[in-house]
């Protein structure tokens, strides 16, 4: 069972992110499950979605409260709600911010993870970029095939296809497939250590 | 379908449920005596006919007239016409134009040449009916249709009495009143003309007759006292009427005066008029408001020219001078003499004052009992001597044509009764149906029809009818007018307004069995009232349950 | 019909439920021997119920317009009451009752049922008392006009709960004393300047018809069926029915009562197209509201102990307003 | 067809291959999905011969339902929480009609306080309504019951509720197998209405029934529901034939045979159960599970047969019967009446309040333990609780008691129950 639990504000493209996941989960064949936090969607509101995927069916209904991975597609969030709680051990953190990690005071965190577990992304300028709206979900799923290894960057890539109509599909994968080289390209350079120039756009953690 | 209990039921079902039971009043539909047929001395069944009339059937409508009145052209014309005067449509905006419906009936009669049919079984009676003036006709008319025989004797040359030698021809054309007069003939009424009674006793005597019917009017002119210098100048108004009619030319002169204020001195006084006098002037002792004369015969001698010389009288002629005095009112409405005198002149006076009877044919029959110049009778028309009947002019009553009719119609029941020696039993009359008993917001809005009158240019110089009479087209509608007070008209208002479909409609035969167009069904009839209030002409009374 | 020379005159016109001068083909449903009787005999309204005969003439004219093809929705009321308590129906025609307040939709319903199916031929009415329409229904109602659901709603208005012992409702005018307004108190009776009009809120909702009509009109209210009929689309028919018993007149008064109402200008019938006013029906025999209101003992407090001089010159003014509203008066007759 | 989506949109495509003929939609969270989902498939020409309706309440759109019924069509709604309230009379009206009305509830909590999130006790509060209650424990189950649902209403002539708890399943995306029109026309026949309202043979529907009959129709529909008890689990073995896969039914078990302590719970809180179930088992604890699809009728003797040889029956409700705790347990003591099995109730999972796999455990243990109290209240903040009723003591007025809470655990810090939904989302 691999949990991920997304941070975002209401309009940001959350819970799409979750079932976008869980689609891409299915393509794989896997058993998967998202489902949102549930609140009034209002734009602006902290909002936060599940996704499980699993080898055989999944029968909890519990939220996740011990993610292995979490995407934080609001940076303001990091010191407005306790995004970290329950997070694994070796547990993965995306974070859509075009700042370094050393600059979004989570030190302490990044500090516990193994090295290349926590990576920040300018998901909402790649968005405005491609897609010409400011909706970083499909980027940071993008970004998150190629940090977690989880999921295959294909399969994302169709359960884009099934959500958006296609033009607009089709913005969205060149997001995600250049959030994906970004990380992945980090992450080649050097996994843990890549630290790269402030110009990719791609921050990874320092491991402390 | 299958259905669940309870919850779903068969359409229709409450049938089962016969609310008649809640009542503690229920509706009857009653006929109630309309105001016209009540004030119709000729005892018509105005609403009747007009209800005929009404759907186009003229002949039933006439057929309905002559049920009561054997002479309707002539009575649309002549009769004073006190049903209207009767009629709730008056409370409403005007009376239905009665006469000139019946006149039209009457002369699509006489147009279509329909007929009347004495009964094929004779009863084997003979009747001597004495005077063929209305009463004589009508009630040798209504003796034909009970199946007895009928001989008039007319002491004149001429059939009609008083339509003939009392109304002038502009108001009454004679080819009318001979083709109405004709068709009793035809019925098989033998009328002997210039055969005048003498002596009834003797003719009693003979036993030739079963019965007798005297309806010899009244002719005898009434005079005044005016000591005159030229007697010739002062004439009788029936002697005037009587001339005219014959085609001759009675010398009036060119001014007329005329004395009295009845209808006879307005017949005079327009009569003189068209025989060719400048001025024609009725002289009455009392006001216009008081006099006897009808508003509408005064209103026609008016527009043709007549003048007027009220609160007068006349006390002397002097070579063609008239001594007059001035008379007042006093609180009872008496005239009373004032002591001033004026002239009018004249070259002609007609006296127009009342007629008496001629009695003196009686003098010798049994028991007759007479009073105040006229016969009594009882309720059953029988002088005081069995077997003779008397009815019009010569009997203590109204003297119009109208009564005359009716007189000969009761007069011949009652005659016939006495033939079968059941004697007559007039039916209850139904209660009255009152205005108040109409609810005459369904009548619809509709001004009377105006009879055409000829213009007064033509009116003062000839004897044509002065009064046209109306086209179908009219005379439908003025039927049309009448509310069928106290009727059914089949307005279909209490099949439509009873809540509870209480109210049965029949058509066709059951209709006919029923004499009625609707039934109520007192099984579900709740006794609400609403067709008794809704009904338009009071056809409806609610009545107590019996508990 | 005023000039003398006229010949189509029938003596009382179309005022009466039927003329047997006129041609059958021109006769008032209601005339008609074999008329559907919608409503049957043997049902439990009061004497003189003018809702019972409200529902008939509506209906039965109704049936007569679709050739029998016709579903009724009926809200809980007196109406459905009287009408149907078990194991009897005094109804002839295809009859539902589901609630007080949601006749409307059980038609829309109804309504769509009969489109999917294919059976555009069937038509549908929904049919309800003041309160079940424009108080408890009015939600529902307003719903069915905005759709523009293929139904006409008949309300018949009788001015108060009568179901339940006479209880004001949005309906009940001003000064009318009911259960809940009681003739006591320096201001007895309903309380002036509540209520609302239906009908022009109807209007308002854009709906091809919309018609108010009497007990005391057979003929106009037959005509505003038919002519309801004839249309597709959500329909408004607002029926003016006094109830002997809550108002307090004689039960054979009924439709003299409405016909009063009517007279006065108090209860205005027109008719409306999409909006528009399109019809009025004329006073005849114009009456002071005085007249009307003496009629009923919900009002005897206008006039006993003593005359209420103020308040019955308020009702005169809505009655006037009326009048020039809806132009209820010829014009020169007004002139 | 074998997809992964959201619950809601399963729903309405399983709701379409029913053929309903009228479709009443009124939004309400958070059912709204579904009605969507329908709207879309109508408009865009996939669902034919269907008239969709967009009413202006829940009020409305059970008595649209109810004359589209009445007419003979399949009419189907949605609803939830006050829109069931809003709706109650209809409801009623519906079962007293006996008009097979589908309508599938998304389970939301009532207020006030006002409340978006999970419970049951808005298809609680008309649980004796005279309706069918299935409950779906998966988004599968939520698909499958559906189509059941119409066949078991039509041929009851009573109206089905399909409760699906709301958010849990209804915005879940999940793997559902949506079958083919072909396999559900072959399962669901044409509508052959009981009575309808038909010019061509007019009835009266909806007479006033008096107290000469009133019981007597009353036992009837008692008895339909008693007849239900035999059919549902007929349709359920026939749509396993016919479709492969176990749905619906009056209950299912887990590892309930041998179990000394079962739990009992209705819809989706059954699959974090299980999973409970299994781990405790894993630990040598006989444990085991049973949910209860039907809940009207409800199926006692089932229940008798499956639970009775249980010590303990632990069960975990999503409403409270406030004054003296859980429907189902109170039900459930009935259908094991003279039996020595006890029973718990633990009223769980309020308005959205998360119902975490590490409290049902501890609840589970204090039960095995015999420690757990006849009604208990899973994961409930005493302390918040506690400090509100000293206030009351205190003070006369207080003041809301909703705001003075929701103060106490923001001045304390206290998060929204332990692993409440997403942390500040809640809030």
């Amino acid at each position: 069972m691999f949990e991920v639990r997304i941070h975002g504000r209401g309009g940001q493209g959350v819970v799409t992110a979750a079932e976008m996941l869980s689609v891409a989960g299915f393509i794989e064949g896997r058993w998967a499950q998202a489902f949102p936090s549930f609140g009034s969607e209002r734009m602006g509101a902290p909002v936060v979605s599940f996704c499980r995927l699993h080898d055989s069916e999944i029968r909890a209904r519990e939220p996740i409260t011990a993610p292995d991975a979490l995407i934080i597609q609001d940076p303001t969030l990091l010191h407005q709600v306790r995004v970290f709680d329950g997070l694994a051990p070796a547990g993965y953190v995306l974070i859509n911010s075009s700042r370094p990690i050393e600059a979004l005071g989570i030190g302490e965190v990044a500090a516990r993870l193994p090295k290349g577990h926590m990576a920040a992304i300018a998901a909402t300028e790649l968005a405005v970029r491609h897609v010409g709206r400011p909706v970083p979900n499909a980027v940071l799923l993008g970004a998150f095939c190629a940090m977690t290894g989880v999921m295959k960057l294909e399969s994302v890539e169709a359960a884009i296809r099934q959500k958006f109509r296609p033009a607009l599909a089709e913005k969205n994968i060149a997001a995600a497939r250049e959030a994906f080289g970004m990380i992945a390209g980090g992450a080649g350079a050097g996994a843990g250590a890549g630290m790269a120039g402030g110009e990719d756009g791609v921050r990874h953690a320092e491991a402390v | 379908m299958k259905k669940p209990f309870a919850i779903t039921l068969d359409v229709g079902t409450s049938l089962a449920n016969k609310t008649g039971s809640w009542r503690t009043e229920r509706p009857v539909y009653v006929d109630r005596l309309p105001p016209c047929n009540e004030a119709c001395p000729a005892g018509e069944n105005i609403q009747r006919w007009l209800y005929h009339a009404e759907s186009g059937d003229y002949e039933s409508a006439w057929r309905e007239i002559m049920k009561n009145n054997p002479m309707p052209a002539t009575m649309g014309r002549v009769c004073y016409h006190p049903c209207e005067g009767a009629c709730n449509r008056g409370k409403l905006d005007t009376a239905v134009g009665i006469h000139t419906v019946e006149r039209f009936l009457g002369d699509e009669a006489i147009k279509q040449g329909w007929k009347v049919e004495p009964p094929a079984v004779k009863s084997g009676k003979r009747v001597l009916v004495v005077g063929a003036g209305p009463s004589g006709l009508s009630c040798a008319y209504h003796l034909r249709l009970l199946g007895h025989e009928v001989t008039i004797d007319e002491a004149g040359p001429v059939a009609g009495g008083m339509m003939r030698f009392g109304i002038p021809k502009y108001r009454l054309p004679r080819e009318v009143l001979e083709a109405e007069i004709g068709r009793i003939e035809k019925m098989g009424v033998e009328i002997r003309l210039n055969r005048k009674v003498g002596d009834l006793a003797e003719v009693m005597k003979e036993g030739k007759f079963d019965a007798v019917f005297l309806a010899v009017g009244a002719h005898v002119a009434k005079r005044a006292y005016i000591p005159a210098g030229d007697a010739g100048r002062i004439l009788d108004a029936l002697q005037v009427l009587r001339k005219v009619d014959a085609g001759e030319k009675p010398l009036l002169g060119r001014r007329v005066l005329v004395y009295g204020g009845g209808n006879t001195a307005m017949d005079v006084a327009r009569t003189a008029r068209r025989m060719g006098a400048e001025e024609a002037i009725v002289v009455y002792r009392r006001s216009r408001d008081v006099m006897p004369a009808h508003d509408f015969e005064v209103k026609e001698a008016e527009e043709e020219g007549v003048m007027f010389r009220w609160l007068t009288t006349i006390k002397a002629e002097q070579s063609g001078t008239f001594t007059v005095e001035k008379m007042v009112l006093d609180e009872h409405g008496k005239a009373k003499p004032t002591g001033e005198f004026d002239t009018i002149e004249g070259d002609s006076l007609i006296l127009a004052l009342g007629q008496d009877v001629d009695l003196s044919f009686l003098e010798k029959v049994q028991g007759l009992s007479i009073k105040d110049g006229v016969v009594e009778v009882g309720p059953d028309m029988m002088t005081g001597c069995r077997g003779v009947f008397a009815g019009g002019d010569m009997v203590p009553a109204e003297r119009t044509v109208t009564v005359a009719i009716g007189h000969g119609k009761k007069a011949a029941r009652c005659i016939d009764g006495y033939l079968r020696g059941a004697g007559h039993r007039a039916g209850a009359k139904h209660e009255v149906a009152s205005f108040e008993r109409l609810n005459p917001w369904y009548y619809t809005d509709a001004s009377p029809s105006v009879q055409p009158m000829l213009e007064a240019a033509r009116r003062s110089s000839t004897f044509d009818e002065v009064v046209g009479g109306l086209d179908e087209g009219n005379a439908l509608f003025e039927a049309r007018r009448c509310l069928s007070c106290g009727n059914c008209f089949e307005c279909d208002n209490c099949f439509g307004v009873c809540p509870d479909n209480a109210v049965v409609k029949l058509e066709g035969k059951a209709a006919e069995a029923e004499g009625r167009h609707y039934r109520i069904n007192y099984d579900y009839c709740k006794g609400c009232a609403m067709c008794a209030t809704e009904c338009p002409c009071g056809a409806i009374r609610m009545e107590p349950e019996t508990i | 019909m005023t000039g003398p020379n006229r010949v189509r005159f029938y003596q009382t016109g179309t005022f009466t439920v039927g003329n047997r001068l006129l041609d059958v083909s021109v006769g008032s449903v209601q005339s008609d021997a074999e008329r559907n009787n919608s409503l049957n005999s043997g049902h439990r309204a009061c004497q003189g119920c003018g809702e019972a005969l409200g529902a008939r003439y509506a209906l039965d004219a109704a049936m007569r317009a679709v050739d029998g093809r016709l579903v009724v929705a009926n809200a809980t009321g007196c109406l459905e009451v009287f009408s149907t308590p078990y194991p009897e129906s005094s109804w002839r025609v295809a009859w539902l009752h589901s609630l007080f307040a949601n006749a409307a939709s059980v038609a829309t319903g109804m309504a769509a049922a009969m489109k999917v199916k294919g059976r555009r031929d069937v038509r549908v009415i929904a049919q309800g008392g003041d309160g079940g329409t424009v108080d408890i229904g009015f939600a529902c109602l307003s719903g069915m006009f905005e759709r523009n659901d293929d139904v006409l709603y008949i309300c018949y208005d009788n001015e108060a709960y009568m179901n339940t012992g006479v209880q004001r409702s949005s309906a009940t005018p001003a000064a009318a004393r009911t259960a809940t307004t009681p003739a006591a108190g320096d201001q007895p009776g309903n309380v002036f300047g509540q209520g609302k009009s239906v009908p022009l809120i109807a209007m308002a909702h854009g709906i091809p018809y919309v018609g108010t009509a009497s007990v005391a009109d057979l003929r106009d209210l037959e005509y505003k069926v038919g002519r309801a009929m004839a249309i597709r689309g959500a329909r408004y028919l607002h029926v003016h029915v006094p109830c002997p018993l809550g108002w307090g007149c004689p039960t054979g008064d009924t439709i003299k009562v409405a016909r009063l109402a009517a007279e006065s200008g108090l209860f205005p019938i027109f008719e409306a197209e999409a909006g528009e006013v399109t019809g009025r029906r004329l006073i005849r025999r114009p009456v002071r509201a005085e007249e009307y209101l003496k009629t009923q003992t919900r009002f005897a407090h206008l006039f006993n102990p003593k005359r209420d001089e103020a308040r019955l010159a308020l009702i005169q003014r809505i009655a006037d307003r009326n009048i020039e509203r809806f132009g209820l008066v010829e014009q020169e007759a007004v002139a | 067809m074998l997809k992964q989506c959201e619950g809601s949109v399963a729903i309405a495509e399983s709701v379409a291959l029913c053929r309903p003929e009228v479709i009443c939609a009124y939004p309400i969270t958070p059912q709204t999905h579904i009605v969507e989902g329908l709207g879309l498939l109508v408009k865009s020409g996939k669902l034919k011969s269907c008239e969709y309706i967009n009413v202006e309440s829940e009020f409305a759109a059970m008595s649209v339902a109810i004359g589209a019924s009445a007419c003979g069509a399949r009419a189907y709604t949605a609803t939830a929480s006050q829109g069931i309230l809003y709706m109650a009379e209809a409801i009623y009206n519906a079962s007293g009609l006996g008009l097979p009305i589908v309508m599938t509830v998304g389970n939301r909590s009532i207020g006030a306080p006002i409340n978006i999130w999970n419970d049951h006790t808005d298809s609680m509060a008309l649980r004796d309504a005279g309706w069918i209650q299935l409950y779906a424990e998966s988004n599968q189950e939520a698909v499958d019951l559906h189509i059941q649902a119409f066949r078991l209403g039509e041929a009851l002539s009573l109206p089905v509720m399909v409760c699906v708890d709301g958010f849990i399943l209804t915005h879940a995306y999940e793997r559902v197998d949506v079958p083919s029109q072909e396999q559900v026309d072959a399962y669901l026949p044409r509508f052959e209405p009981r009575q309808v309202v038909d010019p061509d043979e007019p009835v009266t529907i909806g007479a006033m029934v008096g107290p000469e009959a009133f019981m007597e129709v009353r036992y009837l529909a008692h008895a339909r529901q008693m007849q239900a008890l035999e059919l549902i689990p007929e349709l359920a073995a026939e749509f396993r034939g016919a479709f492969g896969r176990d749905s619906g039914g009056l209950l299912h078990t887990y590892r309930s045979e041998d179990a000394e302590t079962i739990v009992v719970a209705l819809g989706s809180v059954n699959g974090t159960i299980k999973d409970v179930v299994d781990e405790m088992r894993a630990e040598g604890v006989k444990i085991g599970s049973v949910a209860i699809c039907s809940f009207r009728p409800f199926p006692s003797a089932a229940l008798a047969g499956a639970l009775g040889h249980a010590a303990r029956v632990v069960v975990v409700e999503k409403s409270l019967s406030v004054g003296i705790g859980g429907n189902v347990s109170h039900n459930l003591k009935m259908a094991l009446a003279g039996r020595a099995t006890r029973v718990h109730a633990v009223i769980a999972g309020l308005g959205g309040r998360a119902i975490t796999m590490a409290s049902l455990k501890k609840v589970f243990r204090r039960a095995i333990e015999d420690r757990l109290e006849a009604v208990s209240f899973l994961d409930l903040n005493m302390e918040v609780v506690n400090r509100q009723l000293e206030r009351e003591r205190l003070e006369r007025r207080p003041g809301p008691a909703a705001e003075a809470i929701l103060r106490d655990l923001a001045g304390a810090g206290v998060g929204v129950g332990a692993g409440a939904n997403g942390k500040g989302g809640a809030r």
